[in-house]
This record gives C-alpha cells, structure tokens and sequence, in this order.
C-alpha cells in the first residue's frame, strides 16, 4: 500500500496510466463542450482544458483509498480519482444513474468507492473539510491521506488560512494542492493576490511549501508523492501549488478574452496533449501503447455518454429522500 | 416612468451610475466588478470603474469577509459602499459582518456611528446552479435587528430600490433574482426612488390577497389572471421590502378581502411568510374567513436534475390552489 | 432518573462521557475543549481529554470554519464530532460549513455520505455580555432543511438530547442557555435518551397552551402558576426540538386548549415562533377562540446596560399578560 | 500633522506621554477590577494589565485622527488613543453618560471624537473594517491611517487572513499591531498557532512583517511609528507584532493557574511600571514630573469613578432609539 512511501519512481507503467487520464480528462471535457455547444445537454460547467496532466500526475500519487476533496472545476481531479465515466457522465446530465442520483450535479460529485468525498461550490471550503477526513484517519491509525484541490483564488479566503494553520499544529495527514491556474474568474493572480506564488505562504503556517510545473508529469507526480509520503509518515502537511493553466473561460460560454493572445497561445502548446504524449513516449511508452489507449479511452467516452443519454432523468418523488436519514412526507 | 424600455440589469447598472455620479461618497466592490474583470458576473457594475476609477469601482479578491468588513469601515465613515456579493450562499462565509456589525454598530455605538452600506447578491433557484448557489436567505437577515432587506420585481423597481437603499442610513440588503436580469419593463427616470418599507399592489381585487415579493410578483401576477378566469378577485400585493415590510399596507389589503396566501421562494418552514402569516393571524383574526396560506418552496436542498428542481420550487399552480383553498374554506365555514 | 440531582453543566458533561465511552467514533473538537485548557469555558468537557487523550478531545485555534470543516470531514466517514462553538455569535463566522455542507451533503450525494454532527454552543441574554455574545438564532438554522436543532429546559433533557443527537445519522445543533449551566435537577440514568423530534408537555393544563423551549420553559411554568392563581390552567409544551418540530403535540394541545401563547427568548419579528404560530392557524384555524399569542424579546440588538437588557428580555409578566389576551379574545368573539 | 513620518525620535515630551499613559492604564485596570472585586460593579471584564506599555507607545505613534479599531481587551488601546476617563468609566459601568450612552458596554467602545471607530467582540473582526477606514481615506486623499489591534490567537481567523491580503493588494494605508501576550484564553501560543512569530506571517501577504519587545516603549514606539509612517506615505501595511504579555486570567475572575509560576513572574517584572518607571526617568524626565503625572492621573481616576457612580443608567425607553435612524415604535 505505502509504495510511493518508498520511492516516487516515474516509471513506464505510471507514464502510461498518468497519459491515460490526462487523456481521459482532455476528452471528456471536449466531448463535454461539444454537447453543451450543440445543445444536447445545458448544464453550467467550469472546464478544465489545461489542467489535465496537472490532475493525471497529481492523483497519481494517490492510493484509492486516500481522499479528495476537489471544487465545481474537478472533473480532471474526479476522474483522475478514479470515478467511472458513466457514473460521472450520467451525474454531469442529472440522470438517476449518476454517481449522486442527478441531486448533486457537475458541482458536487461524490463517490466514495474512489476516495471522492466532497466537491465544492464555495470557494475554499473543501480545504477544512479535508482536514476533516485526515483527522479521522489520524485518529483511527489509519493511514490514509487527504487531499484538497483548489485554485489560486481559493487562497485568498478565510478558510483556507484557518486550515492550513490547524492541519499544522496538529501535523495531519494533508497535502494541500493549489492548482495555479492563473486565474480566479477574471481577476488575475496579480490582481487579487498578495503573492506572486501560492507556496511562499506555506512559512505562515510552518509547512513546507512548494512549486512546481503542473503541467510537467513527472515533476507534478514526484512533487505530490513527496509530499503525500511526508503526511503518510506522520511529518504533517505541505502546500503543494501546481503552476497549471486554465484555457478557457471560467464557466463553458463565459467570453475570455481577457487573457491576452500570446499567454493563451504559449498555455496552449504548454499544456497540450501532444506535449504530453511526446513526453510520455520518451518514457519506454511506444506508440502502439499510446494509440491503444487513445482508443480504450475513445470508447469508454462514447460508452459513459451513450449510458447517460439513454439513463432515466429522477423521479420528482426523489426530492423525498436524503434530507434527512428517514424521508420526508410527501 | 420614461416611456422607454429597460431590462433589470440595465436598471441596477442605471442606479449605481446615477448614484455615483450624484454623490462622491458612493462606491462599488466585489469579485470581478470592474471593467478590466467584466463589470460584474452578471454586468450590473459594467462601465463604472472606466468612468469613475477603480478606486471607487474595485473588483476584490475572492474574500467577502474583507469585502463586507472594509464596506463597514467605510460606511462608518461617511462612504456609501454598495458591495456584491456574487451569490448569496456566499454570504454564509461571512455573516459576521453583516449581523454582529453592520446591524449593530449604530445601536452598540450609542448613535455615534451607523453603517450606511448596501449589499447586493443574487440567487434563486430554476437554472440548474443546485445546492450551493440558488439559496434564498431573506428570512435570516428579517431576523436581525439593524438590518434592511429588500427585493424588486421589476426594473423600475430594482432601480428604484437601489437608490433608496444607497440615500439609507443604515444597511439594506438587495437581493436580485439570478432569473430577472434579462426582464425588460417601463425604464424609471433618472432620480426615481422607491421607498423602503412600502409595498406596491402590483394588481387590485377583493377576493383574495396573495402577499408576495421578487420572484413571486410575477407568478402570483400569473395565478391572479387564471383565478380572475374563474371569475376570483386576487389582489397581489408586492412587498418590495421584507423587512421591515409594509403591514399596514398588508393589513388593508387583507381587511378587505378577508383571504391571504403568502407566496416566496424559500422554503417554507420558518421562512419569511411565517411571520407575515402570524402577523395577519393576529391582526385580523376576527375578519379573516380562511386561514392564511402558505407557497413556497419543497423543504430540501435545492437539487440539480431538472425535475427536482422543478419539484422544488413552487408552481403558479400551487398559487391557484392556496387562493382556492382559502375561498374553500370560507365556503364551509 | 436516578434519584440523584445533577447540574446541567455536568448533565452535559455525563453525556460526553457516556457517549466516548460507548463509541469510540465519538470525538470532541473546539476552542479549549482540553483539560490543559480547562475543560471548555462553561467546564463541559472536563476531564474528557485526561480521560480519552487530548486526540479525541481536542483544543483548536481560533478557527470557526476549521472546526466546523473538520468536524464535516471526520463525520462523512463515520466519525461522530462533537463539535463546541463557544458561544453562538461566534457560529456566523462559519455558517457555510453548516448551512452549505453539514446540511446538504447527504442531499447533494445522493445518500451516499451523511454528516452525524453535533454542534454545541451556548447564548443567552441576561448576563451582560451585550451586543455580540448572546443572540438566539434558532430560527436561521430551522430555516435550512437537513439541520436539526435542539435546546433543552432541564439537566436530564439536556443529557437526553445530547446523547439522541450524538446518535443521529444528521447533523444537529444544541443551544444551551447561558443562564442555565447551574442549574440543578433529576439525574437521569445512564444511556437515558430524549428522542428527538419530541416535545415534552412541562405542565397539563386545559385553557391555554404555552409553547416554548429552552429558557421560556421555567418561564412559562412560572407565568403558569400566576395565571393558575387566577383559575386560568394552563399547558405548557417544551418543544425540545424546534427543528423538526413535534406539530402533532402542539396541534393536540391547542385543539384542547384552543388558545395559545408561544414564548421564546429571540426577537419576535421572523423568529421561530412565527412558524409555529402559522401552522397553528393553518391547522386549527375554526378551533381557535382567539389568535394564537407570540411573547419573545424587543426587537433590537442586546443592549449591555441593566435596564436595558431588562427591557430587551421579555418577562414572565409578558406572558401572562398574552395568555390574558388569548381569553379575554376569547370572550369578546 | 504628519510629524511621525519625518523623524521617530523619541522625546522627553514623548516618554512623559507615554508613561502618562501606560501609568493611566495601569491605574484603571487595577482600579477597575477593585471594583469589580468588592462588587461596586458586576461586569464581564478583560484585563489590561501587563500590556499597558505596549498600547502606551503604539497609540503614541498615531495622530488624533487617525483611525483605531480594538477588540474586548481594549481598555488600554482606548485610554491611549484619547478617550476621556469619564466617558469610558460611565460606558464601562454603563450608564447614560458613557460613550456609547451604556448601549454598547466595555466590549463594544466607539469613539469618533479621538478616532475609536469600532470594538468587536468577536475575534478578528475588526481587521478587515480597518482595512474599510484605511480605504475610505485612500479614496478621499486624506492623509490618515487606521490601526487594527487584536491578539495573536485572532491571527488564526480567517478575516486576519483575508484583511491583509486585501490590504497588501490595495496597499491600504493601515498598520496590523498584533498584540502578542502569549495566549489565547488559556491556549499558548505554540498550542494554536503554527509559527513561533506572528510577523513571520506577513510575507504570505507581500508586506512587511516586524516583532518588537512591545514592553520596551521606545522600541514599541518606534517601530509602529515606522509602519504608520509607510502607511501614510501611500507604501501600504505592515504587520507589526508587539511581545507583550496578559498577566491576569483571560476575563476578570478567570483561573488563571496554567500559567506557569515562573513565567508569570519574569513577565511581571518584565512589563512593571516600576521598570517602566526607570526607563522614563533616564529619558530626561525627572522625579517631580513623573510624581505630577501620577497625581494628576489619579485624581482624574477618582472624578471619572466618581462621575461613573453618580452618573444615571440609561433610561429602558432608551432601547427604541438607535436601532435604525429613526426611532422605533414602543
Ligand atoms: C465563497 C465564494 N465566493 C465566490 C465564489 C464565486 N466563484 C466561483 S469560482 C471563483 C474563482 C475561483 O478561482 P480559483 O480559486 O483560482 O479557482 P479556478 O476557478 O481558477 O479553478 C469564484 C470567485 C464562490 N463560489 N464562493
Ligand atoms: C470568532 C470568535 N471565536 C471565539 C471567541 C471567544 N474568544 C474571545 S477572546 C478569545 C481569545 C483571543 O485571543 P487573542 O486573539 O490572543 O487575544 P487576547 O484575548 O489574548 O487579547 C476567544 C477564543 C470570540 N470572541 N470570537
Ligand atoms: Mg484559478
Ligand atoms: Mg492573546
């Protein structure tokens, strides 16, 4: 189980299964906007173009039963997790086979089997909550890790701050993943932020805090297992901040144009899966294994989408159920 | 009014603008408010910080705690803050400003200090935003002493509001409703003002007063029309502001026609619409025929999947019947 | 009960106990809660940490929304957080973790986690502490559907409820009142449990019904034993849960009575009684002799100075004088 | 006006303030909770004593107008900013004469007239509105400067956090004085708080972060001086961390045993106005000064207690007013 305890090789299986889910993420966000472009489904969605290899490396280092808790913008973090494909599908199109019976939607998945506990709509607060799941797990011996994802902008609310302290006084078993994306909405980094990296404010708590390029697997990988080796081994958290990009606007059909050309066009090539498949390729992963997992993850998408498209909507009468362990009258 | 045409986010634009320009004092933050973010999520503060500098339109980090605290300090002072806060679930991060100081200071002061600050948030349910984005909380911030809410219907009105809001003395919340932006309706001049603490009948009858503000105007305004089919009088009245709410205006209304339904969005238990449905128990007891109804919302987070949501929130429908309830039981009784 | 008389302090102190030592999930969090730090403020968790290790009990920062964070984590995966917010100002610092996680995260899973959370914290007029450390805001979290809330009137109630919310597969949040920590009565056995959703009839009586919880309930049962002098039997029903609340006890007691009062200690406008006072006239509008009566304190921010903190909190005489005017209506209709 | 910001000298006419002030303190600590002792008064109180130098030398630095925001333990921070005897006596013992007419009480002094604007009970609060005073006069183009004091446990609060990034980005004219006395109630400081110094906080805000002994006056004077003097030059905030220390119980009657024996003992000699005393006196005031000094502020103790007393509480009509701007109905 401890693995990554003992070393954070970056070997060609792992090359091969991180290219997977980059890859998995990339598609299924492009399959995603395509729907949402033609009309097919009409959902709010926060895409997550650009932070593929960021989710892929990071989530890499985890054991499925560590935890996460991710943000609206996690469907890189959720599938690099581990959720299946139609369960996530069929909840992104508010279906009765969705990971959340249609009730939570593309904001907030949960799925426990792969260690998916919260997702989030407010900035921030899956931060403490994360704290939460280490506690326990600090508690009952377990060991087991907890992760939060969250943004650039997520630093800069109070929820962020209170947990970092406390993770630190009591040394829980945390890794805090900032993906810089450059942005929070519209405002840049340097607009809203005191800093002009997320790490630097690990001193303020006394944990380590580091950088690194998100969108570089093996950088991103071994920065993450470190840090999850440390908090497995009981040494406390670490402010991992993924130097990552988001390509496109924050929410599907928001205008961006904000971002000036040449920094969209150089995140483009930085990020771009063929990057990514050049690299991996130079890690004993030959084309023949690249193509055929392009092909699985092809048909996995049609599958999941097929799966969602043709799964029954709720019943209203659903509304009932899960408020309260016992049900509501009608 | 003007004669011409608005759409109610042209209104709220039209509103800061016109208090801008008029008073120094007043100035706009929150995420993403100036222009170089976008003027706002939903375009409300669009053109603001170009003509009047972003020292007075300033778009903030992602922290209301900071955004309420600094419109407090400033108000205090003598600025007239108008902040936003994107969504109002994300008021819940940062109550304390609004309960325990923007409420309070006048009274914990003695009088020597007050907090002449308004916050604008938007929320409602309907669009597909689920649990974490489509709240309606006007009924905590009635509870709370010191404060002022309102809510507009249309967007004579929003403007309006927000300018009597701005003139305020003390803190007024103004809650807009994520699916009125797009709403056109007769564009107010320059200047207009509608008045805190009064409520509009936004249609006259003698049967049945349907008691509503926001969102509710419009469907109650809907409900009205399918009753007066049926040959039922529905008098809708718009309360504009929730609190404090105009119960003089309520009780005339009601003294009149003898029959109540309450309608909001928010979930009905210990909503606004208790109050008001207390309110007129004990005022008007002895004149009323039926008891006082209540429409609002499915007691459950609001879900994500279209049929929950539409599960959720109420139906002009659900109006019809509250209103036939109400004559019903005056029928048998 | 035992025979034995037993403090509320330390009713609640027995509850912990009881229940850390039955489940090893059980775990209490927040600001001082260890013995190195005294036990908690009001002594509450005393001995606990020495007892259980300071892993189980813990003392944290100043950090609303981290304890309240922490504490939704460790209970989506079964631990059993009890978490105590010092006093209950305090909790608008935090509302989101409450409100927007604690509250819906079995709704928004799909049934897939569901957040067995205990939030104690304590408030109450009466004792000086002003503006910022004594509101009620029942109402707010009675206004969110999947929170339950609870305050109990006596040691053993208070032991019992703990322990039922402790149990609870959803989160719960007890009020205790300030004023009540010294206060003594019957000890309960242990493993005793006050199920919740079930109000407690504090006294029988057939002319009126006083509904209250908390501190209203020794208030009401003086104000009972005034108004039994008069040859006026009143009822009083301490709800102990006002969220959910037990309507079917209410509904009851006032189909008997056909009057009643409802006492508490929040501000009146929007305030739980409201609710309660609608789904009586809802329910039981052609049984009721007179409009159902509200007793609760004035509506402004809790002042510091005696006479006016005298002022603010309703009294005993308040509620007299309400169920006077539930007969004296009764007469004139 | 702008004084401090040319030279930080500090002056015989500037110790003699200080020592008037810090003696004030002392006094009206010691004398209030006499009071409150042998009954004459029944009021939740938060001592001062230990830290009366630290606000002495602090508040010095400050104009009359400038801006102060302080918290419950504000005693101190209020007699050094100016607020008459008289009128926080009454407040305190809350009478109609107080500050704020006995509405607000000791945990809730304001103050406009010496620039008390706001004090909050409720922990960390009051920084983000001092960051809302500070950008009212960065707005105006007025030349003031707004402090915000609380504890080191309120820097574990989220509004700590996201004042001062805020205050960083907008580089808002306001000072950040941590007063540090060690505890939080009764959690040390190591107990709660990730760092062993509050300054080293400020680089996760891209401000400059200063610890000073805040018992040694000139030293307190100084570097707060420095840092309203950057903030009135439009350079931005600075947090300053005074060491200080609480030596009574978090509240009046509080146990206060955990404070280990010896500790308690070098802090009481350590903030003593005996060496404070000494201090002054080598600053070229003399014996006879000091002695006026001490005279004159006892007797102006003994009027405003004496006014307190007498004065009347206020009328309970009086809860109708204030509310909001007008009246509300009885
Ligand atoms: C408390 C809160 N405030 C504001 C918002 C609105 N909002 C949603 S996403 C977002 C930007 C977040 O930026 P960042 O943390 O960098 O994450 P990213 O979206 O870039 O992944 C904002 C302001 C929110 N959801 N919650
Ligand atoms: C948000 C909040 N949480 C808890 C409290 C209770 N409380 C009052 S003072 C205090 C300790 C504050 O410590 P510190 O900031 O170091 O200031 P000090 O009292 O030492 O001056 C606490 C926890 C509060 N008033 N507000
Ligand atoms: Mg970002
Ligand atoms: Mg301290």
């Amino acid at each position: 189980m401890n693995k990554s305890d003992s070393s954070h090789a970056f070997t060609p299986e792992l090359a091969r299964s991180i290219y997977r889910k980059a890859y998995l993420i990339n598609r299924t966000d492009q399959r995603f906007r395509a729907m949402l472009t033609n009309g097919e489904l009409a959902v709010a969605y926060y895409p997550v173009r650009g932070q593929e290899v960021t989710a892929a490396a990071a989530m890499s280092a985890l054991q499925p039963e560590d935890y996460l808790v991710t943000t609206y913008r996690g469907l890189h973090d959720s599938l690099a997790k581990g959720i299946p494909s139609r369960l996530l599908w069929a909840e992104f199109a508010g279906k009765r086979t969705g990971t959340c019976k249609g009730k939570g939607g593309p904001m907030h998945i949960t799925y426990p089997p792969t260690g998916v506990m919260v997702t989030t709509g407010i900035v921030g607060s899956g931060i403490p909550i994360a704290n939460g799941l280490a506690m326990a797990a600090q508690i009952r011996g377990e060991n087991r890790v907890a992760v939060a994802s969250f943004g650039d902008g997520a630093s800069n609310i109070g929820a962020f701050h209170e947990a970092l302290n406390m993770a630190s006084v009591w040394k829980l078993p945390v890794v805090f993943l900032c993906q810089n994306n450059q942005y929070a909405e519209h405002t840049t980094l340097a607009a809203g932020t005191s800093v002009t990296s997320i790490a630097e404010r690990a001193a303020g708590y006394g944990m380590p805090g580091v950088s690194c390029d998100g969108l570089d697997p093996e950088m991103m990988y071994q920065t993450m297992a470190a840090a999850v080796a440390r908090a497995r081994a009981g040494d406390g958290p670490t402010l991992v901040e993924a130097h990552t990009y988001r390509l496109q606007g924050h929410i599907f059909g928001a205008d961006y144009s904000y971002i000036p050309k040449e920094e969209l066009k150089a995140a483009e090539e930085r990020a771009s899966m063929m990057r990514l498949r050049q690299r991996i390729s130079e890690r004993q992963v030959t084309e023949s294994d690249l193509a055929q997992i392009e092909q699985e993850v092809d048909a996995e998408i049609e599958d999941a989408v097929a799966f969602a498209l043709k799964s029954d909507p709720p019943d209203p009468d659903e509304i009932r159920f899960d408020i309260y362990e016992t049900e509501q009258a009608a | 009014m003007s004669g011409k045409t608005i759409s109610f986010g042209q209104a709220l634009n039209a509103a800061l603008d016109d208090a801008m320009a008029d008073d120094g004092n007043v100035m706009i933050l929150g995420e993403d408010v100036a222009d170089e973010q976008g003027g706002g999520v939903f375009k409300v503060s669009k053109g603001l910080s170009s003509k009047y500098g972003t020292s007075r339109v300033r778009s903030t980090p992602i922290s209301e705690q900071a955004i309420l605290g600094a419109a407090v300090g400033a108000a205090i002072i003598g600025m007239r803050p108008v902040a936003e806060i994107m969504l109002m679930n994300f008021i819940t991060v940062a109550m304390d400003q609004l309960v325990n100081h923007a409420a309070k200071l006048r009274f914990m002061s003695g009088g020597q200090t007050n907090v002449p600050l308004v916050v604008r948030t938007t929320t409602g349910a309907g669009v597909g935003f689920g649990g974490q984005h489509s709240d309606m909380l006007e009924a905590w911030f009635a509870h709370v002493p010191g404060l002022k809410i309102a809510t507009a219907s249309n967007p004579a009105d929003a403007y309006g509001l927000l300018r009597s809001a701005i003139d305020d003395e003390d803190p007024v919340i103004l809650i807009e409703n994520i699916t009125h932006y797009g709403m056109t309706g007769p564009a107010p001049e320059a200047g207009y003002r509608v008045p805190l603490g009064k409520a509009a009948i936004a249609r006259e009858g003698r049967d049945v007063t349907l008691v509503t503000y926001g969102r509710g105007v419009g469907d109650s305004l809907k409900a009205a029309s399918l009753l007066a089919d049926e040959g039922i009088a529905a008098e809708v009245i718009d309360l504009r502001t929730i609190a404090p709410w105009d119960e003089q205006a309520v009780f005339a209304s009601v003294a009149k026609t003898k029959r109540a339904v309450i309608v909001h969005e928010a979930v009905r238990p210990f909503g606004a619409g208790a109050e008001i449905s207390a309110r007129i128990h004990e005022e008007l007891f002895s004149d009323l025929l039926a008891p006082v109804q209540r429409v609002a919302s499915y007691p459950s987070p609001v879900p994500f999947a279209k049929p929950l949501e539409t599960a959720f929130l109420y139906s002009v429908d659900d109006i019809v019947r509250a209103a036939h309830a109400t004559t019903d039981k005056a029928i048998n009784s």
